[in-house]
């Protein structure tokens, strides 16, 4: 890192100040935690993209499974609800499994033909039919269980920060099975189906109730930090709070934030030292190789399928470990959330402006753009009424500009992005 | 070292490599010539596991070899060069001869985070050999320039390299030297034949170059229309009737289709 | 008459919403699949100009409809097409003469080219925004039904009805008028069989003398024509608004490569699929077979094969199955 | 790119500065995502009422403000910043807000909680925020959805209706309402046909409506919003001929859907929060006046969120949430003069005058148990180019 690239981070750092004195501190730390978990994601499209040009544009089903996995983890388990469908669902899930495995065995062990393609047919069919049968009744029963705040099978009731391991885990696993179908597929295919996969897990997550209760959302999900009520009522820290010359309530929510932003610069930094050892080691001149050129890298024996696989699941470990994170930050899972342009798109516009391949560009871009995403509509809104002060109070042009300010988020973004692309192609902190 | 049995390899109607048989004798430079369109670089592909032949079978020290993925055949020891040249260009030239040598530690994620200490010193010696291998082919000059950068000649050079960067049994070159000066070829054609009698690598060569096939290669076989036409000494193979037919044959149709143009 | 009855009932619910909702989709997918096929790289900004052609439609029929101009029964939008393919041709020449055909100059790795066009999107995204507003508008006029399902039914004594209307017979109509003229154009004109010289062999349709950045103009004015007529269509025969647009991108995407990208037959034919696979395998099937099966046999359930929560799953999953099988997709793909 | 940057951010925080005798209220609402379309007269509806207090010269704590914010609808980590930044920074006493109901469980918990600032929802409808930990300080004028699913049930069972299907938006608004309304239902001993949902803002909706005209029954129940997958439900259910009657939930009622297939829905019925209220008029007359739509969904439950705020402050002789959120409730419940849009500065007086104010506004507010509306609702039918009130339940 040159100590052009560091002044980079300083100029973040002078920017989030900034915010602290104008705006607010707590402003100035709910940034802060956002951008920390920002530079995560990117970081997991980076190893995915800048290290092995994999073109995936799923990001969002990953951070949605490690939001997914917090509720699993860290919900007390709804024991009503299981002892009317649990055996049920899982009984169900097995024969749905079970009937793939049989499919993927058939289709090894018989001759290629007619006949193979027809016991693939039954089987596949038949354990469909089979998988609802014994499923869609144990769902309807579960669902039927105090809707209005249960209605599913809760989570393990396991300390919330175990579920950002669990995150990473399921999204691995996930990304596992969805590398096996699609990493085969040439670059623009593979980021169409990864798209629509993880349109898919999105999907699922909204209509699976039995899951996670779906659209109804999970609220008061547990916190790994005080809560801030708890702590105003506190002398202690009310006095502690005081020393510094906050009050009780400004000082408990600082609190609180730089309590996440601790726990979130010890991830971000694990990952980091990992990411750059990796990247640094033999391992990271192989991927590299790979990268450049596929043909000549197993040409000289590397297996590229099993490391772009890897390295597809890693990437996507990372991402499910920062939707975790997310959804603990938020206290709720609300599977509408997900949606491609501000999980995967956003994601994708912070690793190129970081400039990919890079792991500190990475975390700039996430830093950066997440920062920009926030800041852009108050400074819009700004702007369109200080260019449209001249105009007249009913003015219809300028009420239609004043409304429509906050679409210029979107605007600038892209004209960021455009302007990287054409300027500093490799973006601000390029491969070495 | 290997056999190549009736191997067909059809891409929808055209026949590229049409029921090609050959035999490649251990140690020897075998020299693989023939008119443009003759399907050596087909064969090459099909050979090295680029591609999947149609039928036919390639066996390799009596084991049968077909189909299998490149990288596989590079842990048996069959390796090859690219009639473009395939170099990584965002790497330096030292880097691009380290990526080579086979079951790193550092290779393993695990390594890499834990075993710092190991995999340092196994790529102090991954380094040293490196260096070994760019001074053999003179060109350690340029070491830590990118790849990518560096003359189309090079990264010829550099290619062979990598070749040695590994107990390779059997070596590939596809035109090695098109593009190349002349300084450069004699070069490549020294370390060629060192390689072959220093390290008993067999070679496969395809070229257009007849002085630099002369100079080197014996047997050397000729292939047309995917078929194999001879095998022998150049000098065998230049008198053979069949061969001046299928190069003045082809040369006469390519020009016919030139003149004709392309709809 | 049981037989009709099912006949009239599948017609209704499945074919004809499938064929309109498939012609929809085919115009935006040939779009996608022409831009790859000369342009070679993705075109992730299409929904968005599809909203930004249709919107300057919308604009021109409003004022239209404020001077009086009116063609019933047909919508007075039609006469507004050409402005709007204007504007769009305005704007994909504009950015393709601003951004993309940098990255063609500096032959950039198409990947690239893919940002740059991702990057156009938010921007196209945020000015229709600007512009029209996020909203819902309704622009439509003229008559709406052709004839009603109870028309229908009072004309045959059927049981069950079968309806068509206007936006639905004239999307059929103008997508084939569209679709035949595109490939009269490809295979007949000068342009066109240079346009798929230059898909099949960029090289050698360069050697014979073809003027790459006139192929491209051309592949751009009949994108906007496409996408104009495609969002127009789509707007007259339900509604518009921005962000349906942009979410319309997944399903032409989908048609595109599972007929094989760069296969304008392709891309129809994937069309259709999707359409018809989104509405036939979510659809419940229990009075079709209730018509068909002797009483004994009557199903008791829907007859549902997948809930239409997970309609637009259907064609993914169509999709990743065929990719795995025919990775070029049906039809082969990368030529026109 | 550094200078660019550093203008940047000086100009945008210079933004924030406010005068030392405003007060300062949150409008937080979705003004982008997926209700983007209803926000902007939700907005100007709660400014109008904020204008108007401030015109009436009878609110002696200061000049009221309004500031916008954008939370996404969906978002739920936008939301939090925004109202982070609203709270902290433009240091607002009192939030309009926010929209839906994922977005506002987040911003009570993670930034009204914590700052004990009072939120009013206009417009979050959900079972579960009546239970979740509020300290006081969450109010909402719409009611839960378990009210409305019973009232949907009453109407259905008042016009003989046996059997219905049920379409719902797929998200906790729609979800939850689709629950009960089938539970009320089916208690009433209706038959519920299906129950599906639909995704809002898709492309197309044949698929949905084929397989609710499959399962039939004799009444559609659409549980979504009046400009997005609600009215593409109803469209495609008119032009395939599956369904020809329509119960209409409060998110569906609005007169676009009107102008759109006017003719088509004559006969539907729906219901709208609201008691035997003339205040509903007058508000739409000055909504008009104003120059926004009235009817649009949400924008009287609005304009009753900033008058609440604005009177509890004037009651409680405070600004600070802590005093005037216990006043919430009882500026919005009887004993005390009625109030109707329009009447806020005389309200205002009354209550500097040491009397007693009974909230009436817009929706006809009554605030009961975890301070929610108490759900009254206006059956309307639909004759002619209007929204008819057939009567009050």
């Amino acid at each position: 890192m040159t100590l052009r690239h560091a002044s980079y981070f300083l100029l973040m750092a002078v920017l989030l100040v900034l915010v602290g004195v104008l705006q607010s501190w707590s402003v100035a730390m709910g940034l802060l935690n956002m951008c920390l978990i920002s530079a995560i994601l990117a970081l997991g499209v980076n190893i995915q993209w800048g290290y092995a040009g994999l073109f995936s544009v799923g990001t969002m089903g990953f951070v949605a499974l490690g939001g997914l996995a917090v509720v699993l983890t860290s919900m007390p388990p709804v024991h009503e609800a299981w002892s009317a469908g649990g055996l049920g669902v899982l009984g169900g899930l097995a024969i749905g499994v079970l009937a793939i495995i049989a499919a993927v065995q058939v289709h090894r062990r018989m001759a290629k033909g007619w006949a193979r393609l027809a016991v693939q047919a039954v089987v596949v069919i038949g354990g469909f039919f089979l998988y609802r049968a014994v499923l869609d009744p144990a769902v309807d029963a579960i669902e039927g269980t105090n809707t209005a705040v249960a209605g599913y099978l809760g989570g393990a009731g396991m300390p919330v920060i175990l579920s950002w391991v669990v995150g990473g885990l399921l999204a691995a696993g996930a990304a596992w099975v969805i590398g096996k179908v699609s990493l085969g597929l040439r670059s623009d295919y593979l980021a169409i189906a990864t798209l629509g996969i993880s349109e898919t897990i999105v999907a699922i997550m909204k209509n699976e109730d039995w899951l996670s209760r779906g659209v109804r959302n999970v609220n008061g999900l547990p916190r790994p930090v005080p809560y801030e009520v708890n702590l105003q009522n506190n002398p202690d820290f009310v006095a502690w709070a005081q020393s510094f010359g906050f009050d009780a309530v400004e000082g408990s929510s600082i609190f609180v934030k730089a309590c996440y932003a601790v726990i979130f610069v010890v991830v971000l930094a694990l990952i980091m030292w990992l990411s750059e050892r990796a990247w640094n080691s033999p391992w990271g001149r192989m991927m590299r190789a790979i990268r450049d050129n596929e043909t000549a890298a197993k040409a000289m024996g590397k297996d590229v399928k099993k490391r772009h696989l890897q390295v597809f699941i890693l990437g996507s470990a990372v991402c499910g470990i920062a939707g975790a994170m997310l959804v603990t930050l938020d206290g709720l899972l609300t599977p509408a959330t997900y949606q491609p342009l501000r999980f995967t798109f956003l994601i994708w516009v912070m690793v190129i402006v970081g400039g990919s391949g890079n792991n500190w560009g990475a975390v700039l871009g996430g830093f950066l753009i997440w920062f920009l995403w926030i800041e852009v509509e108050p400074i819009g809104i700004w702007a369109i009424t200080n260019l449209t002060a001249a105009m007249p109070e009913d003015s219809g042009l300028r009420a239609h500009l004043l409304d429509s300010a906050a679409h210029v988020r979107l605007l600038t973004m892209g004209i960021i992005l455009l302007l990287v692309l054409r300027f500093a192609p490799r973006g601000l902190i390029p491969e070495r | 070292m290997i056999r190549v049995e009736n191997l067909h390899k059809h891409f929808g109607g055209f026949h590229a490599v049409d029921g090609a048989s050959l035999h490649i004798a251990e140690g020897s430079i075998t020299g693989l010539i023939g008119p443009n369109g003759a399907g050596k670089t087909t064969l090459f592909n099909v050979i090295a596991g680029v591609l999947k032949p149609t039928s036919g079978r390639v066996t390799m020290a009596g084991e049968d070899i077909t189909g299998l993925e490149p990288h596989e055949l590079f842990h048996k020891g069959l390796l090859r060069t690219f009639q473009i040249a395939h170099e990584f260009h965002s790497m330096t030239v030292r880097e691009n001869l380290m990526m080579v040598p086979a079951r790193q530690a550092g290779e393993g994620l695990m390594s890499a985070w834990f075993q710092r200490r190991k995999v340092a010193l196994e790529d102090e010696e991954i380094r040293r050999r490196a260096d070994e291998v760019l001074e053999f082919l003179t060109i350690d000059h340029i070491a830590d320039q990118k790849a990518g950068q560096i003359s189309g000649g090079q990264k010829k050079l550099l290619e062979l390299g990598r070749t040695m960067m590994t107990d390779a049994k059997i070596v590939f070159l596809d035109e090695v030297g098109a593009g190349v000066n002349r300084t450069l070829l004699n070069t490549i054609a020294d370390a060629i034949v060192r390689l072959n009698k220093e390290r008993g690598y067999t070679f496969v060569v395809i070229e257009h170059d007849m002085d630099f096939i002369d100079r080197i290669c014996n047997p050397v076989i000729c292939m047309a229309e995917g078929k194999v036409l001879a095998e022998g000494t150049l000098a065998e193979i230049k008198a053979n009737e069949q061969v001046i037919e299928a190069y003045l044959g082809t040369g006469l149709k390519n020009k016919v289709k030139a003149e004709v143009g392309h709809v | 008459m049981d037989f009709l009855n099912a006949l009239v009932l599948l017609g209704n619910f499945v074919l004809i919403p499938a064929i309109s909702y498939g012609s929809q989709l085919a115009l935006g997918a040939l779009g996608i699949t022409l831009i790859y096929g000369i342009l070679r790289f993705s075109h992730f900004a299409h929904g968005d100009v599809m909203a930004f052609g249709t919107m300057a439609v919308i604009l021109v029929t409003w004022w239209l409809q404020g001077m009086g101009v009116s063609i019933d029964p047909l919508p007075t939008a039609l006469l507004a097409l050409p402005v709007g393919i204007a504007v769009a041709a305005g704007l994909l020449l504009g950015t393709d003469r601003t951004i993309y055909r940098f990255y063609r100059k500096v032959k950039a790795p198409p990947i690239v080219v893919v940002m740059a066009s991702l990057g156009v999107m938010f921007v196209v995204n945020g000015l229709v925004r600007f512009i029209i507003g996020p909203d819902d508008q309704n622009f439509a006029d003229g008559a709406r039904f052709l004839f009603t399902v109870r028309d229908f039914k009072e004309a045959t004594g059927l049981d069950e009805g079968l309806g068509l209307r206007w936006s639905q017979l004239i999307t059929i109509v103008v997508t084939l008028a569209v679709m035949s003229g595109l490939f009269w154009f490809l295979n007949r004109t000068r342009t066109g069989k240079s346009m798929r010289a230059f898909s099949d062999n960029e090289d050698l349709a360069l050697l014979s003398g073809i003027n790459p950045e006139r192929v491209v103009a051309v592949t751009w004015l009949i994108v906007a024509v496409l996408v104009t007529v495609a969002g127009t269509l789509y707007g007259l025969d339900k509604s518009f608004k921005p962000f349906t647009y942009f979410q319309l991108l997944l399903p032409m995407f989908a048609a595109a490569i599972l007929g094989g990208m760069g296969n304008p037959l392709g891309a129809v034919a994937g069309a259709y699929i999707i359409a018809l696979s989104e509405v036939g395998v979510t659809y419940a099937f229990r009075k079709f077979f209730q018509y068909l099966l002797p009483e004994s046999m009557e199903p008791s359930g829907l007859m549902q094969l997948l809930s239409t929560d997970y309609k637009f799953a259907v064609s993914f999953v169509l999709l990743v199955f065929v990719l795995l099988f025919r990775p070029t997709g049906l039809f082969k793909g990368q030529s026109i | 790119m550094k200078k660019l940057l550093l203008t940047t951010a000086l100009v945008g925080f210079a933004a924030g500065a406010a005068q030392a005798d405003d007060v300062p209220l949150g409008i937080i609402l979705g003004f982008t995502g997926p209700l983007e379309s209803i926000t902007p007269a939700m907005a100007q509806a709660a400014e109008m009422a904020i204008a108007e207090v401030n015109e009436s010269g009878n609110f002696s704590l200061g000049t009221v403000t309004s500031v916008r914010g954008d939370d996404g609808c969906i978002d739920s980590g936008m939301a939090v910043a925004t109202a982070e930044r609203l709270v902290t920074s433009d240091r607002v006493l009192g939030i309009v807000g926010a929209d839906c109901s994922g977005v506002t469980g987040a911003i009570l918990q993670n930034v009204a909680r914590p700052n004990g600032v009072v939120m009013v929802s206009p417009s979050a409808t959900s079972p579960a925020l009546s239970t979740a930990e509020d300290d006081g300080l969450f109010f909402r004028t719409a009611p839960s959805d378990a009210r409305q699913g019973q009232v949907v049930s009453d109407i259905l069972v008042d016009r003989g209706v046996e059997s219905i299907a049920i379409s719902y938006t797929n998200n906790d608004y729609g979800a939850g309402l689709a629950d009960s309304i089938q539970a009320a239902f089916t208690a009433a001993g209706g038959t519920v046909t299906m129950v599906a949902s639909h995704e809002d803002g898709k492309a197309d909706y044949s698929a949905e409506v084929g397989a609710l005209a499959a399962a039939g029954g004799d009444v559609l129940v659409v549980a979504g919003y009046v400009d997005q997958g609600g009215r593409g439900i109803i469209r495609s259910a008119l032009d395939l001929g599956a369904f020809d009657t329509f119960e209409l939930v409060d998110g569906m009622i609005g007169d676009s859907l009107l102008e759109a297939m006017g003719d088509e829905i004559q006969g539907s019925y729906g219901q709208l929060p609201g008691a035997d209220n003339p205040g509903t008029e007058t508000f739409q007359g000055l909504a008009e006046a104003a120059g926004f739509d009235g009817t649009s969904a949400f924008a009287p439950e609005s304009y009753d969120a900033a008058a609440l705020i604005m009177l509890a402050m004037a009651a409680a002789g405070s600004t600070a949430s802590a005093d005037y959120k216990d006043h919430v409730m009882d500026v919005a419940n009887a004993p005390g003069e009625p109030i109707y849009p329009g009447e806020l500065g005389r309200a205002l007086e009354i209550i500097a005058a040491g009397g007693d104010v009974d909230y009436v506004g817009a929706s006809a507010v009554e605030l009961i148990g975890p301070g929610e509306s108490a759900g009254n609702y206006r059956e309307l039918e639909i004759r002619g180019d209007a929204f008819e009130t057939v009567r009050f339940r």
